[in-house]
C-alpha cells in the first residue's frame, strides 16, 4: 500500500512542478498587462499602435509604436530572404549529401552559430560591417536595415537549419529506398521525396526562425540605427520594438507614461511571437496527426 | 471447401484437382469392372485382355496423384479439413489402385475361364459386379459431396455383397462336390467372386474415410471383428 | 520516348542535380566560413587585451583600463543561479510530460505553455523580470532577480532537451520494466532517468551557454553599468559579460580608444560560451558512439 | 480441474474509448500447459495479452468489464495493485528488449529491487534463470557485457531469463519470435518446450504453424471475440467453428 | 534423420515414435502368423481363437498411429525426408492392418481345418509362413534403417512366395479331382496359401515405399503388369 | 534455354568491407518465374537481392566482384547508370514504404520522373497499375487520400502496384509479407502467383513455407553461400544436398 501511496504523491508533486510554466506565462502575461495598459489611459489603442510619432520624451509626448513595429517586421522580412536558403539548403547538406565527418563538423559549426551570444552579434554587426558598409556604399550611416537584416540572418540561420535538419534526418530511410529503387536520382529524391515529407517541419523551422528574429534584441539594439521613422530605403535607419524597449528602460523614469509605453510595447511584441509560436505548434500537431499525406 | 474461396486460388485448383483425379480413377475401375462383367457374358477375350493391360494406367495414375499430394503436403502445409482430404486421398487413390489390380485379375480369371465350358447362367457374378460398381461410386460420390448418407448406404451393400459371396461360395461348393470336372471352372469363379467380395471392402474403406474426413472421426473398424 | 531522347532526358537528369548539389555545397561553405571569419576577427582583433590583469582586476579609469573580473563574476553567479533553478524545474516538468501525463486537456495547457515561453523574446523576460521580481517582489536589481529571468529564460530549452532525452529511451525499456512488477517511479528513477541522463546533461550545458550569453533579460533585472566591489550577497547588483561588451561599445564615452577592451571582452565571452557549447556537442557525440539501442 | 485453471477470464470486454477491443471473452488457462492465442490482425489477441498483467494500464482512455482471475482473485479489484500482479504474471515482448546495462544486471534488475540484497543469492538467481533459458552456457563467462552485444535470440531468451528471475507462475509472450530468423525461433520453441513444466504460457502468435508446434491449448479470435477454444490439436485437425477451419486453411476471403 | 537432432527434441520423439509403433505392429503381425502356423500343425483351436480376437488390437493400433501422423502433418507440417517418412507410415500402418486382418482370416480357417481330417503333413505352409514373417521383418527392418538392399530382397521373396502358391494350388486340384470328399478342406488350404501370398504383396508394397521414402523416388509398379 | 535467363549471377562475390559477404554465388534466374531465395538470417540472401538492382551502391565501402547480368549485359559494368538499372528491375521492401503522398502521387512519382507528363496517360497508368496489384477494387473512390491512411497489406500492395508502374521486367522482393498478417500475406502471395505471367519475381523470404508456396524456383544460402538451387518442388521434398534437408525439416543444429 504505501508504495502506491508513494507513486500517487510523486505523480501530484510532478504535475504541479510541470504547471509551473503554465504558471509563470501567465506571470508574464500579467505582468505586461498590469505595467503596459496604464497607457491606454493617455493614448488609444488606436493611436498606439498607428500613430506615426514616438516621442515619449516629449511633452506632451507622442506614442505612436507604427514606425517601430514597420521596422521590425521590415529586419525580419529581409533575414528571412536571407537566412531560409541559406539555413534549408545547409540543412539539406547536412542530412542528405555530406560525408559522414564534414556532416559531424557541420552540425558543431550550426550549433556553435547558434550560441554566439547576439551582443557578440550586434558588436561584429557595428565595429566590423557598419563601418565597411558606409564606405563601400558611400553611405551616412552603417546602422541600418540591410545590416541589421543579415545580423538577424545568422541568428535566424541555426534555428531554421537545425530544426530542418532534423525534420529531413526523421524522414524513414524506407522513403529514399523506395524512391532510389525507382530509378530516381538523389537530387530527385531530395527535392521529391524527402523535401515533402518534411514539410511540416521545415515551416516551424522557418517560422521559429522568424520569430527569434522578431523577437531578437541585442543586434537590433546595436545595429538598427535607431531612427524611430518609417524608413524610405532599405539603408535607412529603423528602430524595431526591442531595440526601443533595451534602449529607453532605463531612461524611463518608473511609472511614467514612456514607461508603461515600453511595457505597451513588449505586449505587442509578446503577441507577435506568441502567434508565431502558436502557428508553429498548430502545423507541427496538424500534419502529426494526418501525415503530409496529399502534399 | 464449399462457400469460401482459398485466397490461392492455385491452391484450391489442385485440391479440386485431386478430387477430379480420383473420380476419373473411380471412373476407370468401374469400366474395367463393366467391361470383365461383359467380357464373362458374352465370352470376350479381346475386352478381358484390354482390362489386363489398361491396369497400368491406374497404376500410373495412382503414383502421380500420391506425389501430388505430398507435394501439397510439402508446399502448401494444409490443415484441419484440408489436410484430411488430402491424406485420405493418398489412401483412397491406394484402395482404387488396388480395385484395379482386382479387376485385372477377374479379368485374368475371365480369360481361363473362357475356354471352359459355362457351367451355369452367370447370375451372381453380374449382380455382384453391379453392386460393387454402385459402391464406387457411391464412395467417390460421398467423398466429393462430403455427404455421410452415402457411406452408410455403401457400408450397407458391403453386407450384401458379403451374403452374396457366401452363397455363391456354397453353391459352387456343391457343384464342385457333385461333378470333379467341374472343380476348376468352380474355383476361377470362386476367385472372381472373392475378388469382388475385396473390391466392395475397398469400397466400403474409402467410404468409411469419407466420413473421417467429413467428421474428423474415425469409424474404421467399428462395424469389424 | 525514342532512345536518342531518353539518353538528352537523362542528361538534364543528371545536369539538374549538379547544379542543386553545387549550390547546396557552396551555403554550407558560406555558413561555416560565416562562424569561422567572426571569431576570427575577434581572436585578430582581441587577443592582445587577453593578459592575466586584464582577466583579474576591475575596470579602473572610468572603465577606460583596467581588467574585467567583475564581469566574469557576475556572469557566473548569474549562470550557475540560472541553472540550480532552471535544471531541477525543467527535468520533473519533462518527466511528467513523457512519462505521466496522458493524453488530454491538462497536458496540452501545459505543452502549449512551454512551448509559448520558448517563443518570448529575451526583452519581454526582461520586462517581466523588471516588473515582477524587481519591483513587484522588492528584489531591486540583482543577482537573484537576474538568476531567476534568466532561468526562466531557459527553462524550456531544459524542459525540451530533457524530453527529448527521455523519449529517446525506448518505450520497450519501459515496458519491460513495468512487465517485470517494477513500480513506474522506480521504473522512471532505475531505468529512463539514467538511461537519458547523457542527454539531459547535454540540454542543461547548452542552456547554461544560453544563460551566459544573454543581455537583454539582465539589462534590467541585475546587470550594473559599473561596480568596482565584487557582490556580497544575492541581493547585490553585479556586472556582467555581455552587458560590459554593450556598455562598452555604446555608452562609454571613449568609445573608440576602448575598443581593445571591447574586443578582448567580446573574444573573452565566445570563448566562455562557445567553450561550452563545444563540451556539450563532445560529451553528446561521445555519449552517441556509445549508445546501442 | 478448477483448481488447474490458473488464470480465467470471466465475460471480459475491453473498450479503447469508445471502441470495443474485445467482447465477452471467457477463457480459461490451465497451469503447466502452452496454450496459443492466434487470430488475424486486430483479432484482440495481443489486447487480452496485456489485460492479463494488466500493462493495458499504462494506456490511457481504456475501460474493462468482466473479471479477470488469477488463481481465483480478480486482478481488476480495486485492492489490487498492478505492481504485484507483475511479479506474478511475467511477460516477454515481440522485440528483444533488455536493458542497456551487464546481462548480470539486467537479471538482477528486478530481484533487487523486491527485496533481494544477497550477493550469493543473486549469483545463484542469475546461474538459474540462465541456465532455464538455455544461455547459461552461451554467456557465462560474459555476465558482465552489456546485453546490447548479444544476437536477437539471444537477448529474447536473456528477456525470458529476466522473467523467470522473478519466479513467476504465468508467461505472457507476445509474439516472442516475430522479430527472429528461424533458427533463434526454433531455439525459442525448444525453451518454451521445456519451460511449460514448470510454467503456465501463454503466447500470442501470428504465425499458426508456430501455435499448432509449441502449443496444447489454441483460442482463435476473431473481431475481438473468442470464435473456437480447444485443444491445440483438435483445432489444426477437426475445429469444431466453421470460421476457424476457414482461417486455420487458409480461407481468409 | 540420423546425424543432426532436430531443434525440437519433442518432435524428433514424435517422429521415433512412429517408427517404433510400427515395429510393434510388425512384430505383432509376425506373431499372429507364428501362432497360426503352430495352431495348424498343432491343430490348436485355443490359439486360433486368440489370434482372431487380438487383430482388434492392430486395427485399434492402425487408427491411433495415423491420426498420430495427421497429428504431426498438422502441427509440425514436416518436409522433405519426414514428410515422406510420415506419408509412408499412414500407408504402412494400413498394409500391416490388412495383413492383420489375413492373419485372422488365416487362424478362422484354421479353425474351420481342425473339424476334419488332416489330408497331409503340412510343408508348405508353414515354409511360406517362415518366409513371410521374414518378409515383414525385412520390410520394417528397411524402414528403420533406411537399407534399400533389404528391400529388394523382399522383391526377391515375393516372387518364391507366389511360385510355392502356384505350385500349392495345383497340387491342391489334383487332390481335389483325386477325391471330392477333400474338396472342402483343399479349398480352405487355398484360402490360407492366397492369404499368404496376399500378405507377401503388403510386405513387398511396404518395401517398395521404403525405397521411395529413402531416395524420394517411386519403384512400385514399376515390377508389375 | 539459355534466352530464358533474364537475370544471371556469375561467380560473384560481395564485401562488406573485409567482411565477405557472399561467396561465388552463381545463379539464373529463369524469365516469368518466381525464384525465392531462403537460408537463416545473415546467410546472404538479401545481400544477393539488392545486388541485382545495384541498391548496395548506397552503402559505402562495399565491393562486387564477379558479374551480374541482366538481358546478358553485365549490370557492374563502369558504363552502366545503376538509375536505369532500376527502372528496368523493380523492388518491394520488407516494410510497406510508401511515400507520404496520395495514391496517385504515389504510383505516378516515377513515371513522371522519367518523362510521363500527358494526364490521359497517368491516369491509365495508375489504373493498370492498382489493377495488376489487385488494388483498384479498394481505392479507385480515393486515389487523393493520402497512401499512410490504408492499412499494412494494402500499403504493400501499392508499393507493388508503384514499382508496377515503372513496367519493369524484374519485380525483387525482400521479405514482402513480414510485417504482414496471415491475411494480408495470404493476399500478396495470391498477387504474386497472378504477376508472374508478366513479370520474373526474385523473393527473399524467412518464411519457408512461403517459399514453399509462392516459388517455382529455390536457391537455399548458408553463410553467404549458395548451398543448392532447383525447383522449389524438389527442394521441399527430396532436396539434393544434406544441408539443404536439414534447413526444410527443421534440423538447424
Amino acid at each position: 500500500m504505501t508504495s502506491r501511496v508513494r507513486e500517487i504523491i510523486i505523480k501530484n508533486l510532478f504535475a504541479f512542478l510541470a504547471f509551473i510554466s503554465v504558471l509563470l506565462l501567465g506571470l508574464i502575461v500579467m505582468f505586461l498587462f498590469r505595467e503596459g495598459l496604464p497607457i491606454f489611459s493617455q493614448v488609444s489603442l488606436k493611436q498606439f499602435l498607428f500613430g506615426t510619432g514616438w516621442y515619449p520624451t516629449y511633452t506632451p509626448p507622442e506614442y505612436g509604436i507604427r514606425p517601430l513595429i514597420v521596422g521590425s517586421l521590415i529586419v525580419t522580412v529581409l533575414a528571412s530572404l536571407v537566412a531560409v536558403p541559406f539555413g534549408l539548403l545547409t540543412a539539406i547538406y547536412i542530412s542528405e549529401i555530406a560525408p559522414a565527418r564534414i556532416k559531424e563538423i557541420l552540425k558543431s559549426v550550426i550549433e556553435l552559430l547558434a550560441g554566439l551570444p547576439s551582443v557578440v552579434l550586434g558588436f561584429f554587426g557595428m565595429v566590423v560591417l557598419a563601418p565597411w558598409m558606409q564606405e563601400t556604399f558611400d553611405l551616412p550611416t552603417g546602422l541600418n536595415i540591410v545590416n541589421t537584416s543579415l545580423m538577424l540572418a545568422v541568428m535566424a540561420i541555426p534555428t531554421i537549419s537545425s530544426i530542418s535538419e532534423d525534420a529531413l534526418y526523421a524522414v524513414p530511410r524506407d522513403f529514399k529506398e523506395a524512391s532510389y529503387a525507382l530509378g530516381a536520382t538523389k537530387y530527385e529524391t531530395i527535392v521529391k521525396v524527402v523535401v515533402p515529407a518534411a514539410l511540416s517541419g521545415i515551416s516551424t523551422a522557418v517560422i521559429l526562425g522568424m520569430s527569434r528574429a522578431i523577437g531578437e534584441t541585442m543586434v537590433v539594439l546595436m545595429v538598427a540605427g535607431g531612427a524611430a521613422a518609417i524608413p524610405q530605403g532599405l539603408f535607412d535607419s529603423v528602430r524595431p520594438m526591442p531595440a526601443s524597449i533595451a534602449a529607453e528602460m532605463g531612461e524611463a523614469p518608473f511609472g511614467s507614461g514612456h514607461y508603461h509605453a515600453l511595457f505597451a510595447t513588449g505586449i505587442v511584441l509578446f503577441i507577435i511571437t506568441l502567434a508565431f509560436n502558436l502557428f508553429a505548434d498548430y502545423i507541427s500537431n496538424r500534419f502529426k496527426e494526418e501525415g503530409s499525406g496529399t502534399l | 471447401m464449399e462457400e469460401k474461396r482459398h485466397t490461392s486460388a492455385e491452391y484450391e485448383r489442385e485440391l479440386q484437382e485431386i478430387k477430379d483425379r480420383l473420380l476419373y480413377m473411380g471412373a476407370l475401375t468401374e469400366k474395367a469392372l463393366e467391361n470383365g462383367s461383359v467380357a464373362l457374358l458374352e465370352r470376350n477375350a479381346e475386352l478381358a485382355e484390354m482390362i489386363v493391360r489398361e491396369d497400368d494406367k491406374l497404376d500410373q495414375l495412382d503414383v502421380a496423384l500420391e506425389e501430388k499430394c505430398i507435394r501439397l503436403l510439402a508446399l502448401r502445409q494444409p490443415a484441419a479439413r484440408d489436410l484430411r482430404f488430402i491424406t485420405t486421398a493418398i489412401k483412397i487413390t491406394g484402395h482404387l489402385e488396388r480395385i484395379g489390380d482386382m479387376a485385372a485379375n477377374i479379368a485374368e480369371k475371365v480369360l481361363i475361364l473362357n475356354d471352359f465350358p459355362q457351367i451355369k447362367p452367370y447370375v451372381d457374378l453380374p449382380r455382384m459386379v453391379g453392386i460393387v460398381r454402385g459402391m464406387i461410386r457411391k464412395s467417390l460420390d460421398a467423398l466429393v459431396r462430403e455427404d455421410i448418407e452415402l457411406s452408410r448406404q455403401v457400408r450397407e451393400e458391403d453386407t450384401v455383397i458379403d451374403q452374396i459371396n457366401d452363397q455363391l461360395f456354397r453353391e459352387l461348393l456343391t457343384f464342385m462336390m457333385e461333378d470333379p470336372r467341374k472343380i476348376q471352372v468352380c474355383l476361377y469363379i470362386m476367385q472372381i467372386s472373392k475378388s469382388l467380395e475385396r473390391i466392395a471392402d475397398h469400397a466400403e474403406s474409402i467410404a468409411d474415410m469419407v466420413v473421417y474426413m467429413v467428421t474428423g472421426k474415425s469409424v474404421r473398424h467399428k462395424s469389424f471383428s | 520516348m525514342k532512345k536518342h531522347d531518353r539518353v538528352s532526358f537523362m542528361k538534364w537528369r543528371y545536369l539538374r542535380q549538379s547544379l542543386f548539389f553545387g549550390s547546396v555545397r557552396l551555403s554550407a561553405l558560406i555558413i561555416a566560413l560565416a562562424l569561422l571569419g567572426i571569431v576570427a576577427f575577434l581572436i585578430a582583433h582581441g587577443y592582445r587585451a587577453i593578459t592575466w590583469d586584464f582577466l583579474t582586476l576591475p575596470p579602473t579609469d572610468s572603465m577606460t583600463r583596467g581588467g574585467i573580473m567583475p564581469a566574469i563574476i557576475g556572469t557566473f553567479y548569474l549562470t550557475i543561479g540560472a541553472i540550480a533553478i532552471a535544471l531541477p524545474l525543467g527535468v520533473v516538468s519533462a518527466v511528467y510530460l513523457a512519462e505521466y501525463a496522458k493524453q488530454g486537456r491538462f497536458i496540452r495547457i501545459i505543452r502549449i505553455g512551454v512551448n509559448c515561453l520558448a517563443g518570448v523574446p529575451s526583452v519581454v523576460f526582461g520586462l517581466f523580470g523588471l516588473g515582477f521580481f524587481v519591483v513587484f517582489l522588492k528584489f531591486g536589481s540583482s543577482i537573484l532577480a537576474g538568476s531567476l529571468t534568466l532561468g526562466i529564460l531557459i527553462l524550456p530549452t531544459i524542459i525540451g532537451a530533457a524530453e527529448e532525452a527521455l523519449k529517446a529511451v525506448p518505450q520497450t525499456f519501459r515496458e519491460a520494466s513495468l512487465a517485470l512488477g517494477v513500480s513506474k517511479w522506480r521504473t522512471i528513477s532505475r531505468i529512463v532517468l539514467p538511461s537519458a541522463l547523457p542527454g539531459v546533461l547535454t540540454g542543461a550545458i547548452l542552456g547554461v551557454g544560453r544563460a551566459a550569453g544573454e543581455t537583454a533579460p539582465i539589462m534590467f533585472t541585475a546587470a550594473a553599468f559599473f561596480t568596482a566591489v565584487l557582490p556580497q550577497s544575492i541581493f547585490d547588483e553585479v556586472m556582467a559579460l555581455p552587458y560590459h561588451i554593450y556598455v562598452l561599445a555604446t555608452a562609454g564615452t571613449h568609445i573608440e580608444q576602448t575598443r581593445p577592451l571591447q574586443y578582448g571582452t567580446a573574444l573573452v565571452l565566445i570563448a566562455l560560451v562557445l567553450g561550452i557549447d563545444l563540451i556539450a556537442i563532445v560529451l553528446r557525440s561521445a555519449v552517441r558512439r556509445k549508445k546501442r539501442w | 480441474m478448477r483448481n488447474d485453471m490458473i488464470l480465467q477470464t470471466k465475460n471480459v470486454d475491453f473498450y479503447y474509448g469508445a471502441c470495443r477491443a474485445l467482447t465477452d471473452v471467457t477463457l480459461d488457462f490451465e497451469k503447466n500447459r502452452v496454450t496459443a492465442l492466434i487470430g488475424p490482425s486486430g483479432c484482440g489477441k495481443s489486447t487480452l495479452l496485456r489485460l492479463l498483467n494488466r500493462m493495458n494500464d499504462l494506456i490511457g482512455g481504456t475501460r474493462v468489464k468482466g473479471e479477470i482471475l488469477f488463481e481465483g482473485r480478480n486482478i481488476y479489484a480495486p485492492n489490487v495493485d498492478p505492481v504485484e500482479i507483475r511479479q506474478r504474471i511475467g511477460m516477454v515482448f515481440q522485440k528483444p528488449n533488455p536493458f542497456p546495462k551487464s546481462i548480470y544486471n539486467n537479471i538482477t534488475f528486478a530481484p533487487k529491487l523486491s527485496g533481494v540484497r544477497n550477493d550469493g543469492d543473486l549469483e545463484e538467481l542469475v546461474e538459474e534463470s540462465l541456465r532455464q533459458a538455455v544461455l547459461w552456457e552461451e554467456v557465462k563467462d560474459v555476465l558482465n557485457k552489456s546485453a546490447m552485444t548479444l544476437s536477437g535470440g539471444q537477448q529474447q531468451r536473456l528477456c525470458i531469463a529476466r522473467a523467470l528471475a522473478m519466479k513467476p507462475d504465468v508467461l505472457l509472450m507476445d509474439e516472442p519470435t516475430s522479430a527472429l530468423d528461424p533458427i533463434s525461433t526454433a531455439k525459442i520453441e525448444e525453451l518454451i518446450d521445456t519451460l511449460k513444466k514448470r510454467y503456465t504460457i501463454v503466447i500470442v502468435t501470428h504465425n499458426m504453424q508456430q501455435a499448432a508446434r509449441v502449443s496444447e491449448y489454441t483460442g482463435f479470435f476473431y473481431l475481438g471475440k473468442l470464435i473456437e477454444f480447444d485443444a491445440t490439436e483438435k483445432i489444426f485437425t477437426n475445429p469444431g467453428v466453421k470460421q476457424t477451419e476457414d482461417y486455420i486453411t487458409g480461407r481468409f476471403g
